[in-house]
């Protein structure tokens, strides 16, 4: 037993030698979900990034030295969001990181940012929380979901809703939505329904949808991945429940939807950050062909366009921020991101200090656009 | 002969009365009354199927009867638990081998030692004197007892590993750990060679001589006859014959009940 | 009233489907004596052979119904071949762990192949649900109602009419006599597994077009078998039969009157309830103990 | 294995992170020596009662929401205008709130299943585990649902001789870790080899033998079921202050599985085995990557798991002792072909 032992323990001194090895590449954690409940949208996500990476690559790296992106699965889950944070600093020692998707995941993350010291930009979180913490780590591109309510507030006269529910998954993101668009709504006179909830990983939804159709609201405000939506919107069709659908939170895939669902997804309208059918519309066109030319190129899913962008626009600011701050260093890579100034896909990439005093956040300015599905095709309204 | 009398005795210490056990439609005891006299060997014999091993188990508490009550030192036990009833007193051994295999032969005593130790899960966990002491104590006592049955060069292998009559030599030491003062033996000799059925007759005269009352339910008459003070006979369900070894041996319904079944072992 | 009656309609619907998958769990657990993990596997292995020949492949749809119920089979019998055809007479801890084993690496597999996103597989039913009065049902599910159906009442069949099944019977009774009577056990537990493992993968050929396909959606699929199996008690047939049906009910009224989030928990309160009362199950015979 | 040999392994562990300075490496030795934990309290129910409890996450992760709970604190709207407010309490306290609740829910598992065996005690435990998971997940107002609780505080002290707090944080768990490892094998230990504990043995072994001597099998087995769950509590209350994040994913049926693969391939009913296994198991997965995908390693895992159930049924412990006894024997006998002494069982040695 005893050597039994000592063979264990030279396996585990072993098992520690192996790890880690320096290299002339600066490393970028990318903490994404690559299987799970939203794997689909994490997937094409990990696809802009690589794009972009490898497009500053050939143009000769960063610094001389070429983009390395260390990528950990989470999971779709907040546990594992922390624990691949954990493994992408501590082992694989990242210079910065992309991530990490949903709110919940991405403030899983965020007491590691604080306890390593390193920089994080956040491409697809939407809710308040994240930037309000005081975690002077975090560089949001994405819209919050109060932002988003906003600029699809422009939109909301145009609809002559009078009475909404809202169908939400039930974490800081579906939560966050529905609050900030109620509060959005109500503000312009439009009276707000009931709330229903839905796990993120949860298949039949039909019980809430036998709710909501005996509302008699005009509108139902939906919030989930690509996956929920589209089993929403089957099982809306099922139970013969027809009003206007409006979805949140840019991960929708609408051209997907239209293609599957069929007459299902009419007369829905869907708030996105970036719509690739409409390049000219986008505000930098020529990035917005760059990279839609660069996707085509490599063969990946159309359909992805709409989400890989949130991962291309990412690398392109971790990378500035290298180039400015002039070395791998962490903390220099933190104060060179508030210098950052780039054109993105979605439009001008440039970081506001927000929330606590003191240790702000970063949050840039992106844009939204809404995109509708007519007769089985998309449109803008 | 009346089946219902039992033979003249002044101090029952077990009591069976009126016991009936139905499986769904199945009868495998009807109607069954006797009872065993503190000190005594009792002998329960009958043809296969006459209900002997079922009696066993609800005497012990392992089957609930349909009517009827069992009786222990002037004790109902119907309704306990095996384990309540061998805590008083009570404790059976089994027809098919029945050891920890894996297990010590020792360790094999160490748990039959079970019921006459106590002691708290704080007072283990914090390992106090008195059982440390306690375990001392058992260790001896199990040893002891091993040398009583024969089993102490045995000690240190593996319950599985010991030859068939071995086993069944430490299954009634196991019963003699757990102090009965009722011993119920179910096919005890079973399978056994005739050194190794003989040196079980010793052992069951020195358990006699502990003042330990035995029930036992053999097909081997010769021991059957040899050891015990009286032999109740059961067949399909009922009591046909209640009386001492030579008696029985004449009684032509016995004789008939076996002989209709084929004589086996007799 | 109108809900109730939806409810109803719904509980019949996704019980034909539980039911479907709880036979072939009790069926190998009555003959084998196997507490099938991979179970759920095999429900997902239905899934993705649709996915791979209809919307891969291309192959009409029902025809690629028929196809991953028949690889289902299939595998299954490799599965008994490769990893328990060693271990008849184990206990149920040693079978079980290889199952648990075989969940493993099949789930995994899975992922590998067709990565951890959701699939979907279209349907060729009219998108317009049937509406009857208030209540309305999707063609689509009305399709998986009388399809489960049939299977079950082929898979009774089986049992009840062919050799093979009197000889699956007659094993289930008594495995020793059977095989004195010169039934080739070996082919009788092979035929069992594999039979056990079709159903489960007709279940998910079935309910993947209904939902997504994901290589965990056996996980939740596995556990509901169990749960359909406690019911009708374990290698009871008709037990699980009516079990799948009981659990539906019992998961739609919960979720339409008490609360959505808890609808899968209704049925593991059922299991506990069940065992905490009448172990043996709610339509089990009491059986003889020694 | 004399106590000298056992305490010198001890003093050894606590030597490691004096050599071992790499963040991960230690990262990686904490999870194994929680999960180890784990897999150790899993072996008392597993190896020593027989009885496999396949919920065993259940005790864990109600170890780690109970203890975040308490030094989080957290409100609870009770009726409409009463609302139950529980001040954040410092973590130790949590950590013995976690031990205290998890038991309980052994007792209560236990009780509940005092009459099912195999199979169903099987079915019991999964689904008592999938309720609470359920639970965590859909109590949002508690449990904060599928947000996860998040910046549970830690339970560190300070480690002079680091050079930064994360790695002083982790080191202190380390410590920590290794202090409750210890402490649960002693007591494993002691209830194993006690007239108690004997009882658990007696039970796996032949229950109805041990019910025929007096020995009450629903109290030992009640008795170890609590043991078990707060020594789990106590491992799931330590990755909650380690990890600092528990989501209801913390119950998923894959963690119980990684405890019983670690437990089964050391060797069950053995008190080496879980940490033989634990290590294996927890150093595995590392050697692995970079080699495969994740995908693979899992497949590679389940393959493992069958393998060893096909070629080591009892596990590598059992195994090796049998290899060395014989070893020994063989050259004993060579020595003195009359001796019959050091013919100690493979059992006993493993005891």
């Amino acid at each position: 037993m005893s050597r039994l032992t000592k063979m264990a323990l030279m396996a585990s001194v072993l098992a520690c030698s192996v790890a880690g090895a320096a290299a002339d590449t600066i490393k970028i954690g990318i903490n994404q979900p690559l299987t799970g409940s939203v794997a689909a949208s994490g997937n094409f996500i990990t696809d802009g990034a690589k794009l972009a990476a490898e497009a500053i690559n050939e143009k000769g790296g960063v610094l001389g030295k070429q983009l390395e992106l260390v990528i950990e699965d989470n999971k779709s889950n907040p546990s594992e969001a922390a624990a691949a944070a954990e493994k992408l600093i501590s082992r694989d020692e990242v210079s910065a990181m992309m991530g990490a998707w949903g709110s919940s995941f991405t403030l899983a993350v965020m007491p590691k940012l604080q306890e390593y010291g390193i920089p994080m930009v956040v491409e697809t979180a939407s809710s308040s929380k994240v930037t309000s913490a005081g975690n002077p780590w975090v560089f949001r591109i994405a819209p919050t979901s109060e932002m988003e309510a906003k600029a699809f507030g422009q939109l909301v006269p145009e609809f002559a809703m009078k009475k909404v529910d809202f169908l939400v998954v039930n974490n800081d993101w579906g939560l966050g939505a529905a609050g900030e668009f109620g509060k959005m709504l109500k503000e312009q006179g439009v009276e707000v329904g009931m709330t229903e909830t839905m796990d993120p990983a949860a298949q039949d939804v039909s019980a809430q949808l036998a709710k909501i159709k005996a509302s008699d609201a005009d509108t139902l405000f939906v919030t989930t991945g690509y996956e929920q939506l589209s089993l929403v919107f089957k099982q809306l069709k099922a139970l013969d429940v027809n009003r206007r659908v409006i979805t949140t939170g840019g991960s929708q895939f609408p051209d997907r939807l239209a293609e599957q669902l069929g007459s299902a997804a009419d007369n829905s309208y869907h708030i996105l950050f970036f719509a690739p059918w409409f390049p000219d519309a986008a505000a930098n066109p020529e990035v917005a062909h760059g990279y839609i030319d660069q996707w085509n190129q490599k063969g990946y899913d159309k359909s992805g366009l709409s989400d890989g962008f949130r991962g291309y626009d990412a690398i392109t600011a971790i990378a500035a921020a290298v180039e400015a701050a002039g070395s791998a260093d962490p903390e220099a890579i933190r104060d060179a991101l508030w210098k950052v100034d780039v054109k993105g896909v979605n439009g001008n990439i440039k970081f506001q200090k927000v929330g606590v005093e003191g240790s702000e956040s970063g949050q840039s300015s992106p844009n939204v656009y809404v995109v509708e599905i007519k007769d089985g095709k998309l449109a803008l309204p | 002969m009346n089946a219902h009398v039992t033979a003249t005795q002044s101090d029952p210490i077990l009591t069976v009365s009126n016991l009936a056990v139905h499986f769904g439609g199945l009868v495998a005891i009807s109607d069954a009354s006797f009872s065993v006299a503190k000190g005594e060997v009792v002998s329960l014999i009958g043809p296969n199927g006459a209900g002997k091993t079922t009696a066993f188990n609800v005497i012990s508490g392992f089957l609930p009867a349909t009517h009827g009550e069992v009786i222990y030192n002037g004790r109902r036990m119907g309704g306990l638990k095996p384990h309540e009833i061998a805590d008083a007193g009570l404790v059976r051994t089994f027809q098919k081998t029945s050891v920890f295999g894996n297990n010590t032969v020792l360790d094999n005593l160490m748990i039959g030692l079970h019921r006459r130790g106590s002691g708290s899960v704080w007072e283990t966990l914090l390992l106090s004197p008195r059982i440390r002491r306690q375990e001392e104590e058992f260790r001896d006592e199990a040893l002891q007892l091993l040398e009583f049955v024969g089993l102490a060069h045995r000690s240190a292998e593996l319950a599985g590993s010991l030859a068939y009559g071995e086993q069944r030599l430490l299954e009634v030491a196991v019963a003699l750990a757990a102090d009965p003062t009722l011993l119920l033996l179910d096919e005890p000799a079973c399978g056994m060679n005739p050194t190794e059925a003989m040196a079980f007759r010793r052992l069951l005269a020195e358990i006699g001589k502990r003042d330990i009352t035995v029930l036992l339910v053999e097909h081997n008459m010769r021991m059957v006859m040899g050891v015990s003070d009286r032999v109740v006979v059961l067949n399909h369900g009922r009591i046909i014959a209640n009386g001492p070894p030579a008696e029985i041996q004449q009684n032509p319904q016995v004789i008939q009940a076996y002989l209709g079944h084929g004589p086996k072992h007799a | 009233m109108d809900q109730l009656l939806q409810h109803l309609l719904n509980a019949l619907i996704l019980g034909s489907t539980y039911a479907l998958l709880g036979i072939g769990l009790t069926f190998i657990f009555g003959i084998m004596r196997v507490v099938n993990f991979a179970h759920g596997e095999f429900y997902t292995f239905g899934a993705y052979m649709v996915y791979l020949f209809s919307v891969t492949l291309g192959v009409n749809f029902l025809l690629a119904i028929v196809i991953a119920i028949v690889l289902g089979i299939l595998l299954g019998a490799v599965v008994e071949w490769l990893l328990l055809s060693k271990h008849r007479g184990a206990d149920i801890d040693t079978t079980m762990l290889i199952m648990i084993g075989a969940w493993i690496i099949m789930q995994n597999a899975e992922q590998l192949l067709w990565s951890g996103v959701a699939k979907s597989i279209p349907m060729p039913f009219p998108e317009d649900p049937l509406t009857v009065g208030s209540v309305s049902v999707a063609w689509a599910r009305l399709f998986v109602f009388v399809m489960a159906t049939l299977l079950i009442i082929g898979a009774q069949m089986l049992i009840q009419r062919t050799r093979l099944g009197k000889a699956m019977r007659a094993t289930f009774q008594d495995t020793a006599t059977a095989s004195l009577m010169g039934i080739n056990i070996n082919m009788i537990y092979l035929a069992t597994f594999a039979l056990g493992s079709g159903l489960a993968a007709a279940a998910g050929a079935l309910l993947g077009p209904i939902f997504i396909v994901i290589p965990t959606m056996g996980n939740l699929a596995v556990i509901k078998a169990f749960a359909i199996v406690i019911l009708g008690g374990l290698g009871n047939m008709k037990g699980a039969a009516l079990g799948g049906f009981v659990l539906a009910l019992v998961e739609e009224f919960g979720a339409g009157y008490v609360s959505s989030g808890y609808r899968d928990a209704m049925g593991f309160l059922l299991i506990i309830l069940v065992l905490m009362v009448k172990p043996t199950g709610l339509f089990a015979r009491t059986e003889r103990i020694g | 294995m004399s106590n000298i040999s056992k305490w010198v392994i001890v003093l050894l562990l606590a030597t490691v992170p004096l050599w071992v300075t790499n963040q991960y490496q230690l990262h990686i030795l904490i999870m194994m020596g929680i999960f180890t934990i784990g897999a150790m309290s899993l072996n008392l129910l597993l190896g020593y009662t027989g009885q496999l409890s396949l919920g065993h996450v259940a005790f864990f992760g109600i170890g780690a929401y109970t203890t975040s709970l308490v030094s989080l604190g957290f409100d609870l709207k009770l009726t409409e205008d009463y609302t139950f407010v529980f001040a954040p309490k410092p973590a130790w306290f949590g950590v013995i709130c976690a031990i205290v609740v998890a038991g309980l829910c052994g007792w209560f598992v236990g009780k509940l299943s005092f009459r099912v065996r195999g199979a169903y005690f099987v079915i019991v435990t999964i689904s008592f585990a999938e309720v609470i998971r359920l639970v965590a997940l859909n109590w949002v107002d508690l449990t904060e649902g599928p947000m996860a609780l998040n910046n549970i505080p830690s339970l560190a002290f300070t480690i002079p001789w680091a050079d930064s707090a994360a790695l002083s944080r982790r080191i202190a768990n380390y410590y920590l870790v290794l202090a409750v490892a210890v402490i649960s094998s002693i007591i494993i230990q002691r209830l194993v080899q006690s007239r108690i504990g004997r009882t658990m043995v007696a039970l796996r072994e032949n229950e109805a033998l041990a019910k025929s001597v007096g020995v009450d099998v629903t109290r030992s087995l009640v008795l170890a079921a609590v043991v078990s769950a707060a020594i789990a509590g106590a491992a799931g209350a330590l990755y909650a202050h380690y990890v600092r994040i528990v989501d209801p994913d913390v119950f998923l049926f894959i963690y119980t599985v990684t405890m019983v693969i670690m437990v089964i391939a050391g060797g069950k009913g053995t008190l080496a085995g879980p940490l033989v296994g634990g290590v294996i198991f927890g150093i595995l997965p590392e050697l692995m990557r970079g080699h495969m995908l994740p995908e693979v390693q899992w497949i590679a895992y389940g393959a493992i798991m069958i393998l060893i159930v096909f070629f080591l049924p009892e596990g590598i412990v059992p195994a090796v002792q049998r290899w060395w006894a014989g070893f020994q024997r063989s050259r004993q006998s060579k020595m003195n072909p009359h001796s019959r002494a050091n013919k100690a069982s493979p059992r006993e040695a493993a005891q």
